[in-house]
C-alpha cells in the first residue's frame, strides 16, 4: 500500500535544507522550510515554496523545538517530515513524536533509530549480524574513577566516543600519557551541549585505519540494496572533510565482501529508508564494523555522481511504501567522484571558525561540477550552527580527471568575508598522499603535520603587495574613482595593452 | 586615447576607472612577513612598478567599491581590497593577506628608531570569534608555555582551544566561564 | 610525433570562452584570453590566466580581427589557438594563417574547413561518401532574374540558405506565395553583416523533420569515432534553442547507422578534430546529410553528460598529436541530457534581444546540473554580440528525470534586468509534443501559434499585486526602510509567524 | 515583540525591515491587463490584504535596495520591484510585469472621466533595443495594416522586424537607414 506524499516539511537549515528542497521540487512535491530567528532571509526559506518560523536562533529553541516543529506540519499539511543531517534527524524520540502524530517520519522507524543510535546496541546487532567489531567497551562511562583501568584494559591509544555521538563531536583520542580525566570531561561537555546527552565510551583507537562506508536503500518490501562505498578517510577533528568515490583501495572483491556485510546489517537491524554502515579498514584491508548512520549523510553526493541514483528521491519512494526504483544488478558505478566540504573555518588557525557576512559568493561551474550549497551574497555564517557553506561535489571519468577538476573548482571559488577551507581542499589536491591514493585517517598529520596548507601560485604575495600599492598609491593622491570621464582619465588599461601589442613581455604566471 | 562607443551595453566599459598624477614615488610593503621595496611610475603604458631592478606592467580597474581587476604583465587577477585599521586586508585567490604599505621615507625613520611595523608587540590575547566562554584552564599569575590551552570557547557546537601564542604569565583574565564574547573581545593579557 | 602544448589563446568570448579556459586549467596549460574594448572586465576576462586587449567592440575590429589575434598569440607565446565557436571557428583563411605562421589551430586542416565550410561542396563530399541529401541547387544565387524559376524547378517550399552559414543566419523559408525576392535580399543582407560572405543557395525545405546530428572526433592516427547524436529540432529563427540525448526517436539500429555515416564523411574529408555532421530525420525515420560544422558546438555539453567524455580535452590530445582518449566500444551513453541555451531575449516579443545590464544573477544548483555561462551579476549584454547568456545543461538518469531537473532549475535560475528565454525553456518542458518525445523543427509553430510562453504559477499576478501594493503603499505613507531599530519596527514576519502557529490556514499555494 | 540576539552572523534579521502606520487602505492594481481592487490593513499577525472576501496574510522583508521577500500566507516569494515611470517593474519567477498602483479614490475619479489608466494612446512607434536602423519599409503617408513590417533593426548580428502594434497611416519616420539608435529612440508615428 503506498501513500503519496504530496508535501513535505524539510526540518533543517543550510545546504541540507536546499538538497531536500530541490528533491522536493524535481518529485513536485511541495516544500515547506522552517527558519529560526536568524535565518528568516536565508535561501533555504526563498527556495522553499512555504516558509514557518519556529523560534530563536539556538536550535534547541528553533530547529531542535520538537512540538514546533511538529506544529508546524499539521498547520501547514505536510505529510511527511525530512530531517535532514544533523538536528533531529537520529532522534529516536522525534521519530516517535511524528509516528505517534501521523506524520510520516522520511528515515528508518523510531524503533531501529533508538537500536543504532545507541552505539553499543549497534556494536551487539553488528556481532549477531556476523560483523566484525572494533575492541572496545560494552558499557558507558559513569565512574571516573574507574576509567584509567578500563582504558588500560582496552589499550592505549583509545578513542572516547560520545554514545550519542555522530559527526565526530565529543570524540577525543587519549594516549598513555594524555590527561584521560580532562579529555573525558570535555567529550561529556560537548556530547551533552551537542546531542543533550553526555554518555561516552571507549574504543580501542585503530592507528591508522581508512574510513570506508556503504550507502545502503531499503523499502518496506524487502528490498535492500547498497550503492557502493564512500572513502573517508580525510578528517579533522574526527570530522570528515574529503570524500570520494570509488575508493582507492577498494576492490571487486572487497566492495562486494563490505556490500554484504552492510545489507546484512540492514536486514538484522530491520531496517528501512536510506542509510550508511561505517567500517575501518586497516592496511591489510581487513575491515571492522564503525557504525550505522540512520540518516541521509553529508557526503551522499559522491554516490549520486557515480551512480547516478538520487538517493534523496529514492527516500521519498520509500516513504510512500513504493519499491527503490532499481534493484542490485542496476547499480553500476561510472568514474570517480570526489566531495570537499568547503567550512567557514581558518585551516591556517587549527581550523577555527570563521563566522561573519559573506560579502562575494561565486561558485565555479563547468564540466563535472555539482554544488550544494546553502549561501548567497551577503549570507551571514551565524554562531549558532555547523559552519558548513557548501559542497563541491566533483565527477572525472578517471580519479585523475576528478582531481584536476577539483583542483580547477577550487581555484575558481571566490569567497570572501570569511575564512574557508578552499585553500585547504586545495592542498589537499595537491598533496603525495592523496594523489597517490595512500592516506588513513591520520592523513593531515602526515601530510601536514606543520598545518602548512599552502597552496597558491608564488606570485600571489607580489600581486597583493602590486594591488596594495596601488590602492594606497591612489588614495594618498586623493584620486577619486568616481570621478571618471575627465580626458586623462584612464586607468591605462586599453594605452597599455595596445602598446603590448608591439614587443615581447617577460612576465606573465 | 581611442574613442569609445557610448551606446549601451558598453558603458561598463567607461566607468569606474582611476587616474593618477605622473608622480614617482617608491613604497614599503609588507605581505603578511614578506618585505617588499617597489617604485611605482606612469608610462604611457600604464603603471610600471619596479622592485630589485624587475619592472612590472600593470593595468587597474575598479570592479566596485572593494573588487579590482589587475592586469599584471598581461596576467589577470582579481582583488579584494578592504583598509582594516592601519593596515589592508587583500583578497586574492582565495587567500586573505594582511597588508601594510609605508612610504620609503617614513619607514627609513621607523626602522632607524628601532620601531616595529606593527607597534610594540600585543600581549593581549583576543576572542578570535564569536561565541561563549566555556572554561579558562589558567589563573592570573600562572606561568605558561607557548601552546597552552588559555580559554575555550564554544561555537558553531565545537569547543575551540584558545592556546598561548608565546610563553609568558598570566595578567589579568577580563572574561568569566559563560560568558558570551563578541569577535575580538579581550580575553586575557599575558606577560 | 607529438606536440605538448602548454599556453593556448581562446579566440572568443562570453561562455565558450569560459568553457575552454576551465578545460586548459583541467589539463594545466595556461590560458590567454583575448577581449574587445567593451569586454575589459568580461568574465572570460577574469578567469583567465592572461588577457589581452585585440581591439574596439565590433567584432570585425577585434574577435574577428585575424592579424592581431595572431599577434596577440605570438607575444603570449601561446602555441594554439582553440576559436571557439563563432567569430573564427569556420574561417579557412583564418586556419590558414594560423598554419602559415606557426600556430596550432584547435580544429581541422584550413581546407577541410574550406571544403565542408562550402555547403556546396560539401554536398558533393558526402554524396562521394554515399550519403543521402536533400534535394537542392548545387550553385549560389546570383542572378536575381532567375530565382523565380529556379525554386519552382526544386519546387516550393524551399529554404534560403547562406553558403557560409552557420547558426540560422541569412537562412529563410519560402512558400509559394512568399515575396521570394524580398526574402533573399534580406538573406544576402544578414549573410553579409553575420560572414562577410552574402552568397546564398536553395534547398527543398522538408516540412516536418527533425534536426538530428552525430557528434564525432578524429584524431591525426585515422582513429574516427562518434559520440552518438544529439536532438536539435526546438528552433527559433532557424537556431537551435533546446538540444538533448539521446533523440527521443533513436534506436540501436538507426544511431549505428547514422554513427556510421558521420564516420565514413568525416574518413572521406580527411577530417581530424572534434566535428559534428548533421542530418534531418523524416518521418520515416529516413536521415539526409545537411552539413558538418567543422568546430566545437554550442550544443556539445549535451554528449559530454551522456557519455562523461570532455570533448574539449579531446580536442587538446588531437592538436597535440596524441590519440584520442578511447575507443568506440568504450563510449557507452548513461542516462539523459537536456540543455537549453538561455538567451537575452523575449520570448512575448518574438525573441527579440534584449540588452543591458543583468542586475543579478543566480545560477540553480544541485544534482544533474551543469551551468556554462559568460556573465555574472553585473555584466552587461553587448548589443555587438550573440545575445547568449548561458547554457543549462541537465542530466537525468532518464528523460523524465532530466525534464523534472529542468523545470526545477529554470524555477530557480534568477535573472534580473534583461528578458532571457526561460520562460520559453519551461513552457517547452510542459508542452505535451516535448513531454511526448513527438515534435520537429516545426515545434515553437505547432505547439504555440500564439507564442503564449506562460508558465508560471497562476498565482504569480496576485503575488506581483500583493508585492507593488505594499511597496507603493510603504512609500505612500512615507516609511523609510533605513530607518529600521524603533520599538514599532516591525514588517510583521516574527509576529506573523508566531500568530501562524495557533490557527490553521486557508491559503499557500 | 520578541527579544533578538545582536549577536554577529544574527544582525542582519533586525536590518531593513520596513514599519508601517496602523490604517486601511483601497487600492486599484492592473499588473498587466489584469485588474485587482484590493484593501490593506495592519493586524497583529502583520499586513492582511483583501480581494474580493478573500485574505491573505502577509509578511514582508526588503533584502536589499530593489528586492523584497514576501511570506503570503507562509508561501514565500522573492520579488524585485523597480520604478519605471508612472508604474512599477515587479519581478518574479522570472517574470517582469508591468503593475500600476492608484489609490482607489483616484482611480475612480480617473474611471468617472473616461482615462485610461496609460492616457492617450501611444502612436509612436519606438525602438525596442539599441541597434542600427537598416531600411524602412515604408513611406509617410503610406497605409499599413496591423503587422506589417515598418523598420528592420539590426542587433546582436540579426534583422528584427519592427512591426506595425495596430493599422493606421505612416505620419513621419524620425530616423534613417544606417543610423544607430538607443532603446526607446522615436523611430516612426502612426496615426
Amino acid at each position: 500500500m503506498t501513500t503519496p506524499i504530496t508535501k513535505i516539511l524539510v526540518a533543517n537549515r543550510g545546504e541540507i535544507a536546499i538538497r531536500v528542497i530541490r528533491a522536493c521540487r524535481d518529485a513536485k512535491i511541495t516544500s515547506v522550510a522552517i527558519y529560526s530567528g536568524c535565518d528568516d532571509t536565508a535561501y533555504h526559506v526563498r527556495l522553499a515554496d512555504e516558509a514557518y518560523w519556529v523560534g530563536p536562533a539556538p536550535s534547541r529553541d528553533s530547529y531542535l523545538n520538537q512540538r514546533r516543529i511538529i506544529e508546524v506540519a499539521k498547520i501547514s499539511g505536510a505529510q511527511a517530515i525530512h530531517p535532514g543531517y544533523g538536528f533531529l534527524a537520529e532522534n529516536a524520540a522525534f521519530a516517535k513524536l511524528c509516528e505517534d502524530s501521523g506524520i510520516i517520519f522520511i528515515g528508518p522507524k523510531s524503533e531501529t533509530i533508538a537500536l543504532l543510535g545507541d552505539k553499543l546496541e549497534a556494536r551487539r546487532t553488528a556481532i549477531k549480524a556476523g560483523l566484525p567489531v572494533v575492541p572496545g567497551t560494552d558499557f558507558d562511562i559513569t565512574d571516573m574513577s574507574q576509567v584509567k583501568q578500563n582504558a588500560q584494559e582496552i589499550g592505549f591509544p583509545i578513542l572516547v566516543k560520545a554514545a550519542a555521538g555522530g559527526g565526530g563531536k565529543g570524540m577525543r583520542v587519549v594516549r598513555a600519557d594524555d590527561p584521560l580525566e580532562e579529555s573525558i570531561a570535555s567529550a561529556v561537555r560537548e556530547a551533552g551541549s551537542a546531542f543533550g546527552d553526555g554518555r561516552v565510551y571507549f574504543e580501542r583507537y585503530l592507528e591508522r585505519p581508512r574510513h570506508v562506508e556503504i550507502q545502503i536503500l531499503a523499502d518496506m518490501h524487502g528490498n535492500a540494496i547498497h550503492l557502493g562505498e564512500r572513502e573517508c578517510s580525510v578528517q579533522r577533528r574526527h570530522q570528515k572533510v574529503i570524500e570520494e568515490s570509488p575508493s582507492p583501495i577498494m576492490t571487486e572483491e572487497l566492495r562486494s565482501r563490505m556490500g554484504k556485510a552492510a545489507v546484512d546489517i540492514v536486514k538484522e537491524s530491520g531496517y528501512i529508508g536510506a542509510g550508511t554502515v561505517e567500517f575501518l579498514v586497516d592496511q591489510d584491508r581487513s575491515f571492522y564494523f564503525l557504525e550505522v548512520n540512520t540518516r541521509l549523510q553529508v557526503e551522499h553526493p559522491v554516490t549520486e555522481m557515480v551512480t547516478g541514483i538520487d538517493i534523496v528521491r529514492e527516500q521519498f519512494r520509500i516513504a510512500e511504501g513504493q519499491e527503490l526504483s532499481f534493484r542490485q544488478e542496476d547499480v553500476r558505478p561510472y568514474g570517480h567522484a570526489i566531495e570537499c566540504r568547503i567550512y567557514a573555518e581558518d585551516p591556517h588557525q587549527d581550523f577555527m571558525p570563521s563566522t561573519g557576512t559573506i560579502t562575494e559568493y561565486r561558485e565555479p561551474a563547468g564540466p563535472g561540477i555539482r554544488i550544494d550549497s546553502g549561501v548567497l551574497s551577503g549570507s551571514e555564517i551565524p554562531i549558532y550552527y555547523d559552519p558548513i557553506i557548501a559542497k563541491l561535489v566533483i565527477w572525472g571519468r578517471t580519479r585523475e580527471e576528478a582531481m584536476e577538476r577539483t583542483l580547477r573548482a577550487v581555484m575558481e571559488y571566490r569567497i570572501s568575508g570569511v575564512h574557508t577551507t578552499l585553500d585547504f581542499a586545495c592542498a589537499v589536491m595537491r598533496s603525495r598522499g592523496f594523489i597517490l591514493g595512500d592516506y588513513a585517517t591520520d592523513f593531515i598529520d602526515r601530510e601536514f603535520p606543520k598545518r602548512d596548507f599552502v597552496c597558491r601560485d608564488a606570485t600571489v604575495e607580489e600581486r597583493a603587495a602590486i594591488a596594495a600599492i596601488l590602492y594606497e598609491h591612489l588614495s594618498r593622491h586623493k584620486v577619486t574613482t568616481t570621478m571618471a570621464r575627465t580626458p586623462q582619465d584612464d586607468s591605462g588599461w586599453k594605452a597599455y595593452h595596445r602598446a603590448r601589442g608591439v614587443r615581447r613581455l617577460n612576465g606573465g604566471r | 586615447m581611442e574613442s569609445v562607443s557610448s551606446r549601451p551595453g558598453c558603458q561598463a566599459f567607461e566607468r569606474g576607472e582611476m587616474s593618477m598624477p605622473h608622480t614617482r614615488d617608491r613604497y614599503i610593503v609588507t605581505v603578511d612577513d614578506r618585505e617588499f621595496d617597489v617604485t611605482i611610475s606612469r608610462d604611457v603604458e600604464g603603471y610600471v612598478l619596479e622592485h630589485k631592478g624587475e619592472k612590472r606592467h600593470v593595468a587597474v580597474r575598479r570592479l566596485s567599491e572593494k573588487k579590482f581587476l589587475l592586469n599584471i604583465d598581461a596576467a589577470s587577477s582579481e582583488v579584494d581590497i578592504a583598509r582594516d585599521g592601519n593596515k589592508l586586508d587583500v583578497f586574492l585567490e582565495g587567500k586573505h593577506m594582511d597588508v601594510r604599505v609605508e612610504p620609503y621615507d617614513l619607514a627609513e625613520l621607523r626602522k632607524r628608531a628601532g620601531l616595529a611595523v606593527d607597534g610594540p608587540e600585543e600581549k593581549v590575547i583576543r576572542a578570535p570569534m564569536p561565541g561563549l566562554v566555556l572554561t579558562s584552564e589558567v589563573k592570573p599569575g600562572e606561568k605558561v608555555e607557548k601552546g597552552k590551552t588559555l580559554i575555550i570557547i564554544e561555537a558553531m557546537k565545537m569547543e575551540n582551544m584558545i592556546r598561548a601564542p608565546f610563553p609568558g604569565t598570566v595578567k589579568e583574565i577580563f572574561v568569566d566561564a559563560g560568558q558570551a564574547v563578541e569577535k575580538n573581545d579581550k580575553l586575557m593579557e599575558l606577560e
